[in-house]
């Protein structure tokens, strides 16, 4: 497959994130949030990555360590490695799966040892959370992000101009001058007129305040940018000019977006391969057209039925989920969807479903299909939803 | 399962709303018109008075609500949505806002009567500001007037359910507030006329247990209903069902607690004393809103019957005085509290929540986004309202609670028969709930019609480009257009037809003056110049 | 369109956008006429005090501070004139001599005319001390001589107690951690305790130490020192406000922006906290500065003998001064009294004008400043 | 359970601050001169002036020191016993100790308030003891002046916050002001002056009482916490009479058995009395409350335009509740508690107020003997009074905090449950 020629921007690799719960009389540590618990994504040169799931699932997070804005309890995220390396990395992992609850070196076992020392190797080369300070901020221009606000994301003291020379003067590129030519360039990019540069941000609409934030993050030459729900916040008639800025930036600089949206039908009309997120975990990763043509963990089946169509005249039976997603805070044990999954069986109250490749590129972590590329899992998920 | 599988609204509810025959639930908007029509609003005009000029949210607005439909109304940000939502109750915030002019007409009633002498307007010279000179009473005067409507016959429900309930009470408090304004008559009533010793209840308390051990849900239910009936008090049958399915079911050992809570409905004189004169004051504002209702019908301030009921109502808290001391208050009060808690939960088993007692003795920070919207829901139907204003009532929520949301909200509409008006941004949840939809544009409506007609054949260049806009789950390579440019600003809109700026059809005629409504085919109206139907209005 | 074809740089500079805003804020204080009254009247002080200190020192002092010149007192004055007091009808044998009027009690009301006073006319009247007694001040002298240092008191001790809390609280509220945790309780600790009192201690200690070695001794150094414990009570006012907006401000979606660019720290705070996060304390401090006084006067109430120098009062203590021995004269009030309304009026007419027009003027900038009226 | 958690933890992290404040004063004491030190401790050592404390004497009978000399031996002793000839640490625990148990030394022999404070009586008394005279007294008058604020500022706040930029509420502003500007001392002297003049013009010069028959000046009807019993009746022959105060009023100063006046004074059936000291609190405790108000009254308008601007009480309107409900149960229970949280941040500011207000009405509280404490034209400042009054006032500050907190945990379930 072509995923092999296209290389890596970054790769995610068993990421974790807990916030720790203080309570009691001396706010001891009480428990941890698990905001994001063991997600793993990789996001390769010119293509756009879907992360999609309800509040609180996480999906932001993983955006913020796959920056390094936040650190993670645990796991790496490597920047461009070579082929070979991904190969590794996989092998490792691979290897790796049974100690996965046992991520620093002295808790697992002698056998793991070996590939844990390999990895560790590895991620001193390439993983973004062992970089210096320095290089780390040479890096900083190559990631960047857009968030989902445009009405916080810009600051309200600075005409616009200032906001988008910042990440210029930060980096000391070129003079004064330069700066300010290139900045006029990348509003004509996102399509503003050059004389808005002496506003300040809260003259301008939603729209326009968005595409101020995409030149500011352009504004480096960027490789990898995470859209933070970057038009859940606009009208639909604005939302459609910001997409197809993003689309015709990423055909011609060769981008690579982590696009994290709650929008369905966004994500579809923007992303080649989407992942499904739900409670800190992935559920489902496939490619574009066969997670939404032929969805198969039960949760991306319901959530796919709950999104409302613009069609008055099709009416369809829609998967009904019952109540509402369980705190972060105390997960339930196996399966974490099972406490509202249509199709729930005894094992995963007690079993944790692992991710499993059921279909060429089509991952999925749900009891209905234990079983690897070959068999037929999809009537097993149809008849077991039915029943 | 699905919401569909549980009552909507308790059958003790239906019609016993207080109110009189004067302004029967069935009466048309207007003397003159449609029967069907509930709501008719007509060229409603909602200004902001700001800083940096007159904003003019709303300039004519025009549309009807039909008996149980729902109309969707659906535009951009700051297209006027809400504030047309909030001005029909005049809920706007005055000042700054203002509805200067229209009329919303409701059970053959002006409810904006007497606009025109609360304030006056004075432009400030070469500034685009307006001085306003409120007469503040006659603006008290109006909202007093509204409160007679409000809850009552329209209810509202808002966008963002965890702070649109009150943080610090607890959520049957909440409601129970609501249920005690609009039914208080049957809620006192209800409780001097139970008969908790009648010689009926005690059989029917062992055919409650009998039917708790071992029992299945809904016979359990139909017995807990019996005891109700017995005791000639309905709340009661829910408050005996969750005891007996509470604890120590199997073993039967719940006799106690049923004879225990049988016995809030044996009243001391105390509190039958203070049943009444609540009774007097319930029915006091009763009578008051019925003047204020004849009022704004006969269109004219009748001073001597206000002076005569604030009289009487004087009189009456005089009496009332001793209940307001704090310990004997709260021993008085007990069975309403208790009343109002038990009707608390059954309509929130209404709204389809698994665990309603312990919903309703909760408070809002304590619940999920989806559980309080479905609270504001109740508390909204607790009335049996004719007309429901939900604005963006699923905007702030997930999909998946979204979904459920919507489903209730069928489902009411199929149950209840109240006149939804639904406020939204997404055309999707449009299309899945309404019957009819208004397109708003800067502070108008360019366009409404059927919501099948509309999505098949939309008119107006506005509709059309959102339309166009909406990325399609079913069409994924389906390509996205846009509006060019952003939303006009109201304070100096744009001449003509406002949308003329973004307008990919825009003729000069449009820049000199607005387009009339005018109709095309059967029931579809839209306001531009492409169109050459018949005018229905200018 | 592309990022790489070079676009020109667009001509037509504006002036300064920030000169806007300044208009904006100037336009929404305009509507707000008591804050206009305010800034006026306070211009009109700060000009007065212009105009004091262009008043040399070697004419009439404002007061007669004999009575102070022990040497058990807390404050010893330097320099102290001697009084020279003489008999009705005689010429004043020289410039700081005033005639001791007959009658006691002693007080002169406001008068234009020289008599009885050959010394210069009293158009505000006599502040009298001890009612009995013959010293009286020249208030009028003291409330002109008295504006320049309240102002530069108040000024001082405000600005530096609000730069101290500006670092202190961005610090705090920034770093956040230990550091929040350790400043937030020192913080505490000092809100604890009463302004007043605690500038009394501080005062009480410092006046012992002064008395005990003469090294001190001075009048200025002895008002640093005061302006110095003030500073000391200030700062955690400053603190807690500055944190409160940072801890707003921080988690704002541009300070990460920031940060996504790679931004250190010191950029942060430098460019994005502090701007976003003054307005209030320009605020707050416009507030302080109508109350330092007042406390200066409580402070001389209580009997600290606070002036500056014996040339210049302040506007707190000739208050305060008025108004400590206004009951000696109730007391005589039996059957017909002589009650020196003016000592008590001019100072604290003086000293509430400047108060509350600082107050008017710090509320409408609030409201000038309030980005809810902005948008 | 929460909220007792909650509590706890207020309750645990008043210990730093109090240790904290005492560290505080430390530094400062610590910055004294030895003797002042030692005065502060002892009152004044036997025998000695204070300023011949450490002087050095002949050594007759005394083992000589560094330079020949030597030195008092009972400076030394005290120097001892105080241990102020250890290291900093040491005398920092021993400091934080004597604080702890309330050893807060004695009340100077020479000080202005050891000659005067309580007709002299206070001089070479433990300043506890002292304090704990005069406590009670204060305590009353705090109360009073709280209840004036409350009762003024909410409704007052709550009125201008619905009638906003009204008559109403420009004029709550500009009290609000003058509150801010006008020093607690002037208004004081201002009111005094006003009620004086006004009760001679109409009681004529002389004001007779059941307490003083043949009457007395009608300031004197404002001077002190009980009417004055010595001399300064003028009997008919225009002679003083002298009265003296009941057995369970010592000193004229600390009324048994419970130290609050009102109370024992109607306790003991004294009716007309305890009105006495009512009538004499309310002048004083109307000026100090009035600076609390202007401080209290624009936190109250703004909180209260903000909740009347959030979204549950535009649903209250909706579910037709009547105005007055909205605004008195829906918007009134939510802003009151930012009420009392700036009730509790402006407290230390409120007893900032007492020793001027004490000083000038001459109510026997904990306020004026620190006034008379540091009233230093001809006298020495008794550090030991200073410094004692301000620690107590500042337990009262932290006190006062706690209770605020309890308050708002109970009226706010976001806090209560967590």
């Amino acid at each position: 497959m072509d995923d092999d020629v296209v290389p890596l921007v970054v790769a995610a690799r068993n990421l974790r994130k807990y916030y720790p719960i203080r309570g009691g009389l001396f706010s001891t540590h009480i428990g941890d949030v698990r905001a994001v618990d063991g997600v793993s994504l990789d996001v390769r040169e010119g293509e756009t990555v879907g992360l999609v799931g309800e509040s609180g699932c996480g999906k932001t997070t993983v955006g913020r360590l796959m920056l390094r804005l936040v650190d993670p309890t645990s796991g790496q995220t490597f920047y461009r490695p070579p082929a070979d390396v991904e190969a590794r990395l996989d092998r490792l992992y691979d290897q790796l799966r049974p100690y996965a609850d046992s991520p620093d070196a002295k808790s697992a076992p002698a056998e793991a040892q070996a590939a844990l020392g390999e990895l560790d190797e590895i991620a001193d080369q390439y993983s973004l959370y062992r970089m210096g300070p320095r290089k780390m901020r040479e890096l900083r221009g190559k990631l960047q992000i857009v968030f989902q606000d445009p009405f916080s994301s810009l600051s309200p003291r600075m005409i616009i101009r200032d906001v988008v020379a910042e990440p210029l003067e930060i980096h000391g590129v070129g003079t004064r001058t330069e700066r300010y030519q290139r900045v006029a360039e990348l509003m004509k990019a996102v399509g503003l007129n050059p004389d808005h540069l002496w506003r300040f941000p809260h003259e301008f609409s939603g729209g326009q305040r968005q595409r101020i934030g995409i030149a500011r993050a352009l504004a480096l030459r960027p490789e990898f940018i995470v859209l933070d729900e970057p038009t859940s916040a606009l009208d639909v008639s604005v939302q459609a000019q910001v997409l197809n800025i993003l689309k015709e930036l990423q055909s011609e600089q060769r981008l690579a977006y982590l696009f994290i949206s709650h929008h369905l039908s966004v994500v579809r009309a923007m992303s080649h391969r989407v992942f499904v997120m739900y409670l800190g975990q992935i559920v489902e990763s496939a490619p574009t057209d066969p997670l939404f043509s032929h969805p198969l963990h039960p949760y991306t089946q319901a959530l796919l039925s709950a999104i409302p169509i613009p069609d008055p005249t099709l009416n369809r039976d829609r998967i009904m989920l019952q109540g509402d997603v369980p705190s972060p805070a105390a997960p339930p044990p196996g399966c974490r969807f099972h406490t509202r999954c249509p199709a729930v069986m005894p094992i995963c109250s007690k079993v944790e479903p692992p991710l499993i490749e059921v279909q060429p590129q089509h991952r999925v972590a749900c009891h209905l299909y234990p079983n690897p590329i070959g068999s037929s899992p999809t009537l097993a998920a149809e008849s077991a939803v039915a029943g | 399962m699905s919401a569909s599988s549980r009552p909507v609204l308790p059958p003790e509810f239906l019609g016993t709303t207080d109110q009189s025959p004067e302004f029967p639930r069935d009466a048309p908007a207007t003397a003159t018109g449609d029967s069907n029509v509930v709501l008719d609003v007509r060229n409603l005009r909602t200004y902001f008075f700001t800083y940096d000029g007159v904003v003019k949210a709303l300039d004519g607005v025009t549309f009807k609500l039909r008996r149980g439909e729902t109309t969707g109304l659906v535009g951009e940000t700051g297209c006027g949505k809400s504030v047309t939502a909030f001005s029909i109750t005049r809920l706007i915030g005055d000042p700054p806002g203002r509805v200067m002019s229209g009329n919303v007409y409701y059970r053959g009633i002006d409810l904006l009567w007497g606009l025109d002498e609360e304030a006056k307007y004075k432009p400030i010279p070469k500034s685009n500001r307006v001085k306003v000179k409120r007469s503040f009473r006659k603006i008290k005067a109006a909202m007093e007037r509204m409160s007679a409507v409000r809850g009552s016959g329209i209810s509202t429900i808002f966008q963002e359910p965890s702070s649109a309930m009150n943080p610090i009470f607890q959520v049957s408090d909440q409601i129970g507030e609501a249920l005690t304004l609009h039914q208080g008559l049957s809620i006192i009533d209800g409780l001097l006329a139970a008969t908790p010793d009648a010689p009926e209840v005690g059989p029917a308390i062992d055919a409650l247990i009998a039917a708790a051990i071992g029992g299945k849900r809904e016979e359990v239910r139909a017995a807990a209903v019996r005891l109700g009936e017995a005791a000639h008090i309905s709340s009661f049958a829910t408050e005996a069902f969750y005891i007996v399915r509470g604890p120590g079911t199997a073993a039967g050992e719940t006799r106690p607690d049923l004879v225990a809570a049988l016995g809030r409905f044996r009243l001391n004189p105390l509190q039958r004393a203070f049943l009444r004169s609540q009774r007097r004051l319930v029915e006091l504002r009763g009578e008051e809103h019925q003047l204020y209702l004849e009022e704004m019908r006969a269109g004219a301030l009748q001073r001597g019957k206000h002076r005569a009921i604030s009289a009487r109502r004087s009189r009456e808290r005089l009496s009332h005085f001793y209940y307001g001391i704090w310990g004997i208050r709260s021993r008085a009060r007990h069975p309403m509290k208790q009343e109002t808690f038990w009707r608390t939960v059954r309509l929130l088993e209404g709204v389809s929540i698994a665990n309603p007692v312990q919903v309703a003795k909760g408070y809002p920070h304590e619940l999920s986004g989806g559980m309080l919207q479905r609270v504001m829901i109740a508390m909204a139907l607790s009335s049996e309202p004719d007309i429901l204003i939900a604005d963006e009532p699923t905007t702030a929520l997930d999909v998946t609670i979204q979904a459920q949301i919507l489903e209730l909200m069928r489902d009411l509409k199929t149950r209840v028969g109240t006149a939804i008006l639904l406020i939204t941004h997404d055309l999707a949840v449009i299309a899945e709930v309404a019957d009819r939809v208004c397109v708003m544009y800067a502070g108008l409506i360019v366009e409404s019609a059927p919501v099948r007609e509309l999505f098949q054949r939309p008119l107006h260049p506005y509709a059309q480009g959102l339309l166009a806009s909406i990325p399609r789950l079913d069409q994924p390579d389906k390509e996205l257009t846009s509006i060019p440019g952003s939303v006009p600003n109201l304070i100096t809109p744009p001449t003509g037809c406002r949308f003329h700026p973004r307008c990919p059809y825009a003729m000069p005629v449009c820049k000199e003056q607005a387009p009339p409504t005018t109709l095309e085919g059967t029931d579809h109206e839209v306001a531009c110049y492409l169109y050459k139907g018949p005018v229905v209005a200018e | 369109m592309g990022a790489n074809t070079t676009a020109p740089v667009p001509t037509g500079h504006r002036p300064s956008p920030r000169w806007d805003q300044y208009k904006r804020t100037w336009y929404f204080l305009r509507r707000n006429t008591l804050a206009l009254v305010g800034l006026t009247v306070i211009i009109l002080l700060v000009a007065l005090a212009i105009y004091a200190l262009t008043i040399p020192n070697s004419t009439i002092p404002w007061n007669n501070l004999t009575q102070y010149c022990g040497t058990n007192g807390p404050f010893h004055l330097q320099g102290c004139v001697n009084v020279c007091t003489y008999p009705v009808g005689t010429p004043p044998p020289g410039p700081n001599c005033y005639q001791t009027p007959a009658t006691a009690p002693s007080v002169v009301a406001p008068t234009l005319t020289t008599s009885p006073l050959s010394a210069g006319p009293l158009p505000l009247g006599s502040l009298t001390i001890s009612s009995g007694g013959q010293y009286f001040f020249n208030t009028y002298q003291g409330i002109v001589r008295g504006s320049d240092w309240s102002l530069t008191i108040a000024f001082s001790i405000v600005i530096g107690g609000a730069l101290i809390g500006l670092i202190l609280g961005a610090v705090a509220g920034f770093w956040g951690g230990l550091v929040d945790e350790v400043i937030m309780r020192i913080v505490d600790i000092f809100l604890s305790i009463p302004q007043i009192l605690f500038v009394i201690i501080v005062v009480s200690v410092v006046d012992i130490d002064i008395e005990q070695n003469a090294a001190f001794a001075g009048s200025d150094i002895r008002i640093l020192i005061l302006i110095l414990a003030f500073m000391v009570v200030w700062w955690p006012f400053y603190t807690r406000i500055v944190r409160g907006q940072v801890l707003v401000v921080r988690e704002q979606k541009f300070v990460e922006a920031a940060r996504a660019s790679g931004a250190q720290r010191g950029r942060i705070v430098r460019k994005h906290i502090i701007p976003n996060s003054v307005y209030p304390v320009f605020i707050q401090m416009s507030l302080d500065v109508g109350t330092v006084p007042l406390l200066i006067g409580a402070l001389v109430f209580l009997g600290f003998r606070i002036f500056p120098s014996q040339y210049f009062p302040e506007w707190g203590s000739v208050s305060a001064l008025s108004a400590t021995d206004i009951q000696e004269f109730l007391q005589s009030c039996v059957s017909s009294c002589v009650i020196p309304w003016w000592q008590l009026f001019f100072p604290g007419f003086v000293l509430f004008m400047f108060a509350i027009s600082v107050n008017f003027f710090s509320d409408g900038l609030r409201d000038a400043l309030d980005p809810r009226l902005r948008r | 359970m929460r909220m007792w958690i909650y509590i706890v933890r207020r309750l645990l992290l008043l210990v730093p601050v109090i240790i904290g404040v005492m560290t505080i004063t430390f530094i400062l004491v610590n910055s004294l001169p030895i003797n002042e030190q030692l005065i502060a401790h002892f009152g004044a050592p036997p025998l000695h002036q204070p300023w011949v404390y450490n002087n050095p004497i002949p050594c007759s009978y005394l083992t000589p020191g560094a330079n020949g000399t030597c030195q008092n031996p009972i400076y030394l002793r005290d120097v001892h016993t105080l241990g102020l000839d250890q290291p900093v640490y040491t005398q920092w625990a021993h400091y934080i100790y004597n604080s702890l148990t309330f050893n807060w030394g004695t009340v100077s022999n020479f000080s202005y308030a050891g000659k005067f404070a309580i007709n002299g009586l206070a001089a070479g008394q433990p300043v506890t003891e002292v304090l704990g005279w005069l406590l009670p007294y204060t305590i009353e008058l705090a109360l009073l002046s709280l209840v004036i604020i409350l009762a003024v500022a909410i409704p007052l706040g709550n009125l201008s916050a619905v009638y906003r930029n009204r008559p109403i509420d420009q004029a709550s502003r500009v009290m609000s002001f003058s509150g801010y500007a006008l020093p607690s001392f002037l208004l004081a002297a201002v009111l005094l002056m006003a009620f004086v003049l006004l009760l001679t013009a109409l009681g004529g010069a002389l004001i007779s009482g059941p307490w003083c028959p043949s009457g007395e000046p009608a300031y004197l009807e404002f001077y002190g916490s009980w009417p004055s019993a010595t001399n300064q009746c003028y009997g008919a022959a225009g002679a003083a009479v002298n009265l003296y105060y009941p057995s369970w009023l010592q000193y004229g100063v600390v009324s048994h058995p419970t130290g609050f006046p009102t109370a024992d004074a109607a306790i003991h059936g004294n009716w007309w009395l305890s009105l006495d000291t009512l009538i004499r609190m309310a002048l004083p405790a109307l000026v100090i409350a009035f600076g609390s108000i202007a401080l209290l009254l624009r936190f109250v308008r703004n909180s209260m335009l903000e909740v009347m601007n959030l979204d549950f009480v535009r649903t209250a309107r909706a579910k037709g509740v009547p105005e007055k409900t909205v605004i008195n149960r829906h918007a009134g229970r939510n802003s009151l508690n930012v009420t009392i949280t700036v009730l509790g941040l402006t407290f230390a500011f409120f007893i900032g107020g007492f020793p001027v207000i004490e000083e000038i009405f001459h109510l026997n509280g904990v306020g004026l003997i620190l006034a008379f404490a540091v009233n230093a034209s001809s006298y020495p400042i008794d550090v030991a009074l200073v410094f004692g009054s301000t620690l107590l006032f500042t337990y009262l500050v932290v006190i006062a905090n706690i209770i605020v907190d309890v308050l708002y945990a109970y009226l706010d379930p976001r806090v209560r449950l967590g």
